[in-house]
């Protein structure tokens, strides 16, 4: 019953099993090689015989062995594992042993086989559909959508007299006032950073540092954001705070050092 | 989108131009485009106030027959056209590549598992799957990456695209050949091999039937 | 081609399709070309015994009113989007800008010292003026030519207009506030600026309305 090689012994069936072993390479796998191995036994996929299969796939090996055919170890690992399964199959189940059932094991490795079947027999039922650009066909000239974008430039009144105001009184505005508005700086950052690190028991990120009115417009945000950094790890330098940060471009966090 | 006769003219300033009108104004933007339109881009190139969903379903019935056909993809619409006149259209036909049994069989896997991970693609295929297969499938923009899978490592998940529906003609990813029969048979089922734990697996399968519904 | 409705069958050996499966031909034909396709070649692609010109002429009559029209391109046909849609295939983002400071002040200068030259324009804004800065502002509608200036070189000068006025809600230029008003309004700093006397703002503000008078 082991010794699957007797099995074959019409001429149509020996030069079958020669045509899967010169074919090896073609195969996709194990599961690839038991479904080609399965259509042999001409039936249902949910009835097929586990056994019967083991049986020739381990007579496949065999034979691609003693023909010194390199097989890759993936069909080895399956060879291995059909033999450990036939022998749960053969042998009477051990009350001892919790682990599943020779039944359960072929049952899974049946239904494993009937959906690989199954995807195969969709994927050629996709294939085979009307497909666009080979029997159905999209727009030939399509009509592309121009995008018109156009710039309205405003200014208000306000705008225009304050910029001739600015003109007619030049010498009295001190050029960098209007710009200075978005800059928060370090020494502001670290004033307000010390007195309020005494509170920060807990890992708190940089982000909930940022003072009131700093933390939604971008170019604010961005100030307070590196003053803030800047501040804390002159307090880590200080002694005053620890600072972390878990992994490239994380939160930074930062807390007090425990006394 | 509303089914409501009267709610788009009444909510809006100005009277939306008559059914009709709105039915050629679809017509004009399906033949101007050769991707697929949704209906939310039609309902925002429309004048405020049509119902392109309306007006799809009347100018879907009119080309009922025709050499050229409105089909819907997904979530939006596209006239292509009728299968039985490809024929005609050697001068149109576009080249296409042929893809490898692994590259078919993995498409095939990804639309009737989806989402799935490359694990699960593997284990059903039984080989490992090369990176140039999704590459390639990636590539012909049938395939993209779906939300990761909240299980150990976060795997990426595989889903089909719009781009898949167009090519294979799909209305949407319930509409695929056999589905219901694959569905019924259990052979969709993410089934464990024996002796592994299923508790991780429970939340996989409610995954997998939130992908189909979202469809609808 | 044949205006005989007999000959193209008789003379084929097979059986012409109906003249409404030609019409369908034709259309899909129309709909999937990257070209206008002339009857010709019309005739060449339909099977044998179609007559393309007929079916074309049913297929325009077809489209008439329609969302998209049949076109006689040259000597060729096509389907084309219907002339009064073609503000569907067209989307316009309007993006709002500030003006830029240099804008600004350059509008300022015009408006309150028009008409003004360039040279005029530098010097008081104490730095050179690019043509860019110009060029917005007349493209915008705000500024334009005014008269020459009779002095060597005739330059150009530059005036306000009236979509300026509309814009910035003023029935004159003259409405302007000037130095004196603007201070009081708080909109500048209250104390003069050196080397400038009250007496000497008075003739400044009188030098301007000459200038407004010149304009009228």
């Amino acid at each position: 019953m082991d010794d699957a090689g007797e099995i074959v012994d019409s001429i149509e069936a020996r030069r079958a099993a020669e045509a899967l072993i010169v074919d090896v390479d073609g195969f996709e796998g194990p599961l690839d090689l038991l479904l080609s191995l399965s259509r042999t036994q001409k039936v249902d996929l949910r009835k097929i015989s586990v056994l019967q299969l083991a049986e020739q796939y381990l007579g496949f090996v065999e034979r691609a062995k003693a023909l010194r055919i390199e097989l890759a170890a993936d069909y080895l690992v399956m060879a291995a594992w059909l033999a450990f399964l036939k022998s749960r199959l053969l042998l009477p189940p051990d009350p001892e042993d919790e682990g599943p059932t020779g039944e359960d094991l072929a049952a899974h490795l049946a239904f494993q086989l009937e959906r690989l079947q199954a995807m195969r027999d969709v994927a050629a039922r996709l294939m085979g559909r009307d497909r666009l650009g080979r029997d159905v066909f999209a727009r030939g000239t399509p009509t592309d959508v121009t995008r018109i974008r156009r710039v309205t430039y405003t200014a208000t009144l306000l705008d225009l007299m304050q910029a001739y105001a600015r003109i007619r009184t030049r010498d009295d505005f001190r050029p960098y006032v209007m710009d200075r508005d978005s800059i928060y700086t370090m020494e502001e950052a670290l004033d307000r950073m010390r007195g309020l690190i005494g509170y920060a028991g807990e890992w708190m990120t940089l982000s909930n540092w940022l003072p009131e009115g700093w933390e939604t417009d971008p170019a604010r945000r961005r100030s307070a954001t590196a003053a803030n950094f800047a501040a804390s790890l002159e307090l880590v330098k200080q002694g005053a705070a620890e600072i972390r940060q878990s992994a490239t471009f994380a939160p930074i966090e930062i807390r007090k050092v425990a006394r | 989108m509303s089914e409501d006769d009267d709610a788009p003219t009444e909510s809006s300033l100005f009277e939306a131009p008559p059914l009709s009108e709105q039915e050629r104004m679809v017509e004009a933007v399906l033949f101007a485009s050769a991707e697929p339109v949704g209906v939310a881009d039609l309902n925002a190139r429309l004048p405020h106030g049509c119902d392109a969903a309306r007006a799809l379903e009347m100018l879907r019935r009119r080309y009922e027959g025709r050499g050229v056909r409105v089909v819907r993809v997904g979530e939006a619409w596209a006239i292509r056209t009728a299968p039985d006149l490809g024929f005609l259209m050697q001068r149109e036909t576009v080249e296409m590549r042929k893809l490898s049994r692994a590259a078919v069989e993995t498409l095939a896997i990804i639309a009737y598992h989806q989402p799935v991970t490359r694990a699960e693609i593997e284990e059903i295929r039984g080989v490992s799957v090369s990176r140039g297969t999704i590459d390639q499938l990636l590539e012909l923009e049938w395939i993209r990456f779906g939300r990761r899978r909240m299980t150990p490592g976060r795997p990426v998940t595989y889903v089909v695209t719009q781009g898949f529906l167009d090519h294979f003609g799909l209305e949407s990813a319930r509409d695929l050949p056999g589905l219901k029969e694959l569905r019924a048979a259990g052979l969709l089922d993410s089934r464990p091999p024996p002796g592994v734990s299923e508790d991780g697996e429970e939340a996989e399968d409610e995954g997998q039937s939130d992908m189909f519904e979202d469809e609808s």
